[in-house]
């Protein structure tokens, strides 16, 4: 039962790690990478899913019929192109938080802002 | 007996968990990065234990590729060090905690890691398996659901890229062609060693992204990663050699317009199969032979999917790099 | 005609990469004008189909679901529709003069393409009846956002922007974990197929995990008090007339996503066993109305006021999800559609007094009852209705939410309710007298009453507040009809 | 000839298009004015015209929009609406007359828009006296409130927009906090909100729940300024003098008094409202609200303020003449409603008056005021007769009546009450004109001799209404027959 499940659980922990400093850090980067942490996590969780013990990879191949679920694959596909694109402008938005208020550190902004 | 998969899999997960402990724990942004790109691989690694290696392949080049490469050209700008505040940890914590709790009792009644029957192997995924050689007749069952199946949700996501790509250029703007001035300091290029491993490199990566732009239906591969490759071949080229070369082979403006027209050749696929009498991207109409109409639906939206990515990529990369560019040196401690 | 669903996402998400094209100020205004008629004129179309031959399905890619994503159109998706591409139509038309004073001339085209893929994105949702393509339409509206919110003016627009990327990722990312419960326990994705499959499977652990990821995903999206503190940020910031469009269209959305969900995939009986859900949605439903309504009360800032305003709103909407009754889930959709056409009337008033007095701080709304004389009687008369005056539609909101609190023994919250409504009438009022008693300051006196562009907009948006209070016939059939539905009874 | 369906839909409309005439002509005063004053005459001729309907047993029904079903926007005569409006009506025209005077006496600002506002609250009025159902009602009621605002804080100073706040606060908090409700849960208990004879409601509904239904309307109704509900109307008071004359003693307060009588006889029906357990606690709040608002009125030095609270003292014998629940005390309430108007419409002329002419606004400036304009302290003590319900006033009917149905319902303690406070009304109101004609020697004659009298359209609107007070001592049969039908 524990031996089923273990995978998962190791990913949950690695999506609790990336959640917790996407939440708990000020820096605006370190947010970012965690949050990029939280989502490969969730990612290697559908992949799991998808995995067929003694499967192999989905490329059809004559003479072998016991194939890995194609579907979670193409899922997880779609969903680190989001993820990447997610980045890219998060990224975007920090270099321009940047120019605007001198840092990077949420606490800082905060008390400019609140000037 | 020991399974030898399994204990691979033990040990990159324990990696995994060792990896992303550290990132948390660090406060060297630079560290990071560098860490979060072995995350990147180490996930990569696993993908190919579970036997996605599109997905592996994906992952390498994003989690591994670009997504450092963004990283270190923003820290370039905002500088390396945290300043490690921390706020509300209690509250995080218990929040973390408590979430990770409710997803391990929300596995406790998932089917067992592996098992052939569960219902995600059993219903929807069968018929991927057992009718995609017919209906289809290519070898990579992922690309018949990612191209053909389900390829509206792809075009949903060459749409996000290219929205990326368009949030990006409306928060940094697009720098139109070389600048005035003279050329920014001195370039690895400069180094002789890695240019001329570099010159022979390049036109190999070029080659290497057009291989897995249209050999997509064979092996894992396909329009998003030829895409990646190809802006890491443009993207390389600018690092060794300085932006305005990059951007005299790859002017901005153009690019935009590619990562455009990439979307409108998508979706142009399914206007054509609309007026073809079918539905929305239905490639079966495209042709007098469904299978052949979809081996020419789905050629042509890789092709738009890699053109998309292929020129968000890269200006993107322009996007951050032109910026540090224009950044005094002392700024990026 | 049988492409109406798919044209009605795909005539937006293919005008933005032609916007990009296209990049001029002028022309990419028109365009966009004529892409989100279009939209609204599908979108009635519809409407009228779904009415005459009940839900339409329309298979992408070909395919028959569950193996190809499927659209699909029923009377909730129909009016959703409806609404969201109505009010996105009207701001655009306001828009052009509406951006000058929030977005230089040379970035408008790149706001024309964002605001073409927003609007897409959120009428795939709508549109969709495949659980993972809600999830990449999402992200196109999301994205989309984020940028649209970033280009404000102000450099906390660009925080405000960060902070609801960060929210919005993990909102975002919640859904996912969610439907991948849902499939490694059906298999599909397939709406339908999730909803014939669930009941099946005998994993109550997992699905109730499945359900609180996904209804957490939704509610920060939603802004559902308490995960709601995104908001005031992001739409005091962005651009006036980004507020008007996001105001009235994206929160209601999620408030259609999580209906979606929570009926049409789990059923409407689902989880009361087991989770108090409706009694915490109406604790969080009632706690939200107050405590926005109190912080609105006392905000300097006129978008910042009608921003919690929004909060309170959603509260409205959430609690009448609560009752766990047709009539509460009519009151929902009705309020939805209502919301909708108030707020989008009240921002595209304050984008007209940001146009001339470049501003919507209190002090920037000194003395223009006399100065701009049409555009404060849209503000009258759309806090009218967000206070539930008779013959506006908030006015109809209202009393089916109280109806449904009264039908269903629930006393406490009919009266709590309707002392909120109270609680609008202080934070309306405090503008009106601001406008209409002050004399114009330095700041304002040179203010004109807003171009004619504008005004229409605003106007159409009002006379809809007005005429959807009087001629309920619309909006009470097809929301009692979806309702219905929803429960589990024949439409 | 019109027909009696078109008159009445006539009637709401009217006032409603001057408004495009008065907006048209605001830069010629006369012009404006004019429209004003033909408006309101034609009105009072259309009322009439039901009237007359009315009594030949005529009944003119029109029905608008349907918002819902059962929730329709529709009109229909009867005679507490005949007679409402025919007081509203009337009092209009003498109203216009007097502002003609007031309004360009002290040379207010923004009169076009006092005169809009005027109009869109006296169709409201209409509205609402001939309205057939409760929503109807509703609607034109929260209409009514949203119209007397801008008029409430004309003076644009920031007391005006305080009391303004308190105004709106108040009638829109307790309508929307108790009316509405009371509205929706009497639809979804019956399914009807449509004024019916012997009520709506079917036999077996619980009396524990409309016992409540009963609390939550007449707290609703904030209008009808029972106590703790009636900070609004002293509030009201720094409205212009002919806004309070006819809005805040007449139209707006009967409307609240209305509508108690409406739910009271044609939502409830008095049989079951006799049978409620909240009804005579309902009762002894209303004897509370007349004896403390007597008292405090006495401690008013200011004019306006006194007969504010004395208006909020009034307005509880109306509404404890429905809570009587029986047909003498409803017919009690109902005469009340035109007797009063008329007698504290005078009162509030007068202040009026004596504000515009010797620019006095507190009573204890009054004293021998009487000699510089004796005409207003006259019609001032005829109006006050009126009030305490001495003859030869038409105020002695009405609350002979009302006194006669407490007795009838076994209310001694309520007749105590109204005499009481009787007696403390001619301990707070005769004082004014005596003293104003006998300053007693203690108090020699002050303040610049020049005072004179009102000008000319004041005093022809203050003479009517005074002269009115004693014509209905002497002719109140015609109004009595039309109180004592509005039972149904």
């Amino acid at each position: 039962m524990i031996l089923d499940l273990y995978n998962y659980w190791v990913v949950i922990a690695l999506m609790m790690v990336g959640f917790y400093s996407v939440i708990v850090r000020g820096n605006l980067i370190k947010k970012l990478i965690g949050l990029n942490i939280f989502q490969t996590s969730v990612f290697i969780f559908y992949i799991s899913v998808g995995k067929v013990d003694g499967g192999t990879a989905p490329i059809l191949v004559d003479g072998v019929t016991l194939y890995s679920n194609p579907l979670p694959h193409v899922l997880i596909l779609t969903a680190i192109v989001v993820g990447i694109a997610t980045l890219a402008l998060a990224l975007a938005l920090v270099v321009r938080i940047k120019d605007a208020y001198g840092t990077v550190e949420e606490e800082e902004i905060r008390e400019i802002d609140e000037q | 007996m020991i399974d030898f998969a399994f204990v691979v899999d033990i040990v990159v997960l324990a990696l995994l968990l060792v990896t992303a402990v550290a990132i948390a724990r660090m406060k060297d942004l630079f560290a990071i990065v560098m860490l979060s790109g072995i995350y990147g691989l180490l996930s990569a690694a696993f993908f190919v234990s579970l036997d996605a290696v599109d997905v592996a392949f994906t992952e390498a080049a994003v989690g591994a590729g670009i997504s450092p490469l963004l990283f270190l050209s923003v820290l370039k700008l905002t500088g390396r060090y945290e300043n490690g505040s921390h706020s509300h940890a209690i509250f995080a914590l218990v929040l973390v905690v408590v979430t990770g709790l409710a997803l391990v009792v929300g596995t406790l009644d998932m089917p067992a890691f592996g098992d052939p029957d569960s219902p995600a192997s059993s219903h929807v995924a069968v018929r991927y398996l057992e009718e995609s050689g017919r209906e289809i007749d290519i070898p990579n069952v992922v690309t018949s659901v990612l191209a053909s199946y389900r390829g509206y949700d792809t075009f949903g996501e060459a749409v996000v890229i290219f929205t990326a790509a368009v949030g990006v250029l409306s928060l940094l703007g697009l720098l139109s062609g070389p600048r005035e001035g003279g050329e920014s300091p001195v370039r690895m290029g400069d180094h002789l060693v890695l240019r001329l491993v570099s010159e022979m490199l390049i036109p190999l990566i070029l080659l290497f992204a057009l291989y897995v732009q249209f050999h997509g239906e064979y092996g894992p591969g396909g329009g998003f990663q030829a895409g990646v490759i190809f802006a890491a071949a443009i993207i390389l080229h600018s690092m060794l050699f300085g932006l305005q070369p990059a951007q005299r082979v790859a002017r901005p403006p153009v690019l935009r317009a590619l990562a455009a027209l990439g979307v409108l050749v998508y979706g142009s696929v399914g206007v054509v199969s609309m007026l073809s009498g079918g539905t929305f991207l239905d490639y079966s109409v495209l042709s007098e032979d469904p299978v052949s109409g979809q081996h020419l639906g789905i050629i042509v939206i890789e092709l738009g999917v890699g053109v998309t990515v292929a020129s968000t990529m890269i200006l993107i990369f322009f996007a951050f790099t032109s910026r540090s560019d224009a950044a005094h040196p002392e700024t990026s401690r | 005609m049988v492409h109406l669903p798919v044209l009605q996402v795909v005539i937006p998400l293919m005008a933005a990469p032609a916007l990009l094209l296209l990049n001029r100020p002028w022309q990419s205004w028109l365009l966009t004008c004529l892409v989100t008629i279009t939209a609204f004129a599908i979108s009635v179309s519809l409407l009228g189909t779904v009415y005459s031959t009940g839900t339409i399905s329309y298979e992408l890619g070909g395919w028959e679901p569950p193996w190809g994503i499927e659209y699909r159109i029923d009377l909730l998706s129909a009016y959703v529709l409806l609404i969201v591409s109505g009010v996105a139509a009207l701001v655009a038309v306001a828009s052009r003069q509406g951006l000058d004073a929030d977005v230089a001339t040379d970035k408008q085209p790149t706001l024309y393409v964002l605001y073409c893929l927003c609007l897409a994105g959120l009428l795939g949702i709508v549109a969709t009846g495949d659980l993972f393509n809600v999830f990449v339409f999402l992200e196109i509206s999301s994205l989309s956002t984020y940028a649209l919110i970033a280009m404000g003016p102000h450099r906390r627009a660009l925080w405000a922007s960060y902070q609801y990327l960060v929210v919005g990722t993990i909102g975002a990312t919640f859904l996912l974990i969610g439907i991948g419960f849902i499939y490694s326990l059906t298999g599909t994705l397939n709406m339908q197929d999730i909803a014939a499959r669930l009941p099946l499977v005998d994993a109550d652990r997992t699905v109730h995990t499945a359900f609180a990821f996904i209804v957490v995903g939704v509610c920060l999206k939603l802004a559902l008090f308490p995960l709601h503190f995104w908001l005031p940020n992001a739409y005091t910031y962005a651009p006036s007339i980004v507020t008007a469009f996001l105001a009235a269209t994206s929160t209601k959305v999620a408030v259609y996503l999580l209906i979606r969900l929570h009926y049409s995939i789990f059923g409407a009986n689902f989880a009361l066993d087991v989770l108090p859900l409706n009694l915490l949605f109406l604790i969080l439903g009632l706690a939200g109305v107050f405590a926005a309504s109190l912080v609105a009360v006392q905000q300097p800032n006129v978008k910042r006021l009608f921003a919690y305003s929004s909060i309170a709103q959603i509260g409205y909407m959430i609690v009448g999800l609560g009752l766990g009754t047709v009539i509460g889930l009519q009151a929902t959709l009705l309020h939805l559609f209502n919301h909708a056409l108030m707020k989008g009337a009240l921002f595209l008033a304050i984008a007209g007094v940001v146009y001339r007095v470049g501003g919507s701080d209190l002090a920037h709304f000194a003395g223009l009852g006399r100065l701009m004389p049409w555009t404060m009687a849209a503000i009258v008369i759309g806090g009218l209705s967000l206070i539930g005056v008779p013959l506006t539609v908030g006015f109809i909101s209202k009393w089916y939410l109280v109806l449904g609190a009264i039908e269903a023994g629930l006393w406490p919250v009919a009266g709590l309710v309707l002392i909120a409504s109270v609680l609008a009438l202080f934070y309306v009022w405090r503008i009106v007298e601001v406008a209409y008693f002050e004399s114009p300051t330095a700041l304002t006196e040179s203010a004109r009453e807003a171009p004619l562009g504008m005004l229409l907009a605003t106007w159409v948006l009002v006379g809809a507040n007005i005429y959807f209070g009087i001629d309920t016939e619309l909006t009470r059939q097809t929301s009692e009809l979806a309702a219905q539905h929803l429960m589990g009874g024949q439409p | 000839m019109m027909g009696a369906q078109q008159v009445l839909q006539w009637v709401v409309l009217l006032p409603a298009m001057a408004i495009p005439l008065l907006l048209l002509a605001r830069h010629y005063p006369n012009i404006r004015e004019g429209v004003s004053l033909l408006a309101s005459i034609t009105l009072f001729a259309l009322v009439t015209m039901l009237y007359r309907d009315f009594t030949a047993g005529g009944s003119a029904e029109a029905v608008w929009i349907a918002i819902m079903p059962g929730l329709e926007i529709s009109f229909r005569v009867d005679a507490l609406g005949v007679l409402f409006a025919l007081v509203a009506s009337f009092l209009w025209i003498v109203t216009t007359l007097y502002a003609i005077g007031y309004m360009r006496a002290h040379a207010e600002d923004n009169q076009t828009r006092f005169y809009v506002f005027f109009a869109v609250s006296i169709a409201s009025v209409m509205a609402i006296a001939f309205s057939a159902n409760l929503f109807t009602l509703f609607i034109f009621y929260e209409m009514l409130t949203l119209a007397t605002y801008p008029l409430v804080t004309h003076a644009g100073t920031a007391k005006a927009r305080a009391g303004g706040r308190t105004y709106l606060t108040i009638l829109v908090g307790t309508s929307i906090v108790f009316f509405l409700p009371a509205i929706i849960a009497t639809y979804a208990i019956s399914g009807s909100l449509t004024f019916t004879p012997g009520g709506v409601f079917a036999a077996d509904t619980s009396p524990v729940l409309l016992g409540a239904l009963l609390v939550l309307f007449i707290f609703g109704i904030g209008k009808a300024a029972i106590m703790p509900f009636h900070r609004w109307l002293p509030a009201a008071m720094v409205a212009p003098t002919p806004v309070s004359s006819l809005l805040h003693a007449v139209a707006v307060v009967k409307a609240g008094v209305f509508s108690v009588i409406k739910v009271g006889a044609l939502i409830f029906g008095l049989d079951t409202l006799a049978g409620l357990w909240s009804t005579d606690l309902l009762l002894y709040l209303c004897a509370f609200t007349v004896i403390v608002a007597s008292l405090v009125a006495m401690r008013q030095d200011n004019l306006k303020a006194r007969l504010a609270y004395s208006t909020v003292s009034q307005l509880s014998y109306m509404t404890a003449g429905v809570l009587l629940a029986t047909s003498t005390g409803l017919l009690g309430s109902s005469m009340h409603i035109a007797m009063h108007a008329l007698g504290k419409i005078t009162l509030f002329f007068c202040a009026g008056a004596i504000l515009v002419a010797a620019h006095k606004s507190d009573i204890s400036q009054m004293r021998g005021l009487g000699r510089q304009m004796p005409f207003t302290m006259m019609a001032f003590f005829v109006g006050s007769l009126s009030i305490i319900g001495l003859p030869p006033t038409g105020g002695t009917w009405s609350k002979w009546y009302l006194i006669t149905g407490s007795l009838e319902a076994d209310q001694l303690a309520l007749v105590i009450v109204l005499m009481l406070s009787s007696l403390l009304n001619i301990a707070y109101l005769l004082p004014i004109p005596l003293r104003a004609f006998f300053p007693g020697e203690a108090h020699p004659v002050e303040g610049p001799v020049g005072i004179r009298e009102a000008p000319l359209p004041s005093l022809i609107a203050i003479g009517i209404t005074s002269l009115m007070c004693l014509l209905l001592f002497l002719f109140p049969q015609r109004l009595y027959d039309l109180a004592s039908a509005v039972g149904g």
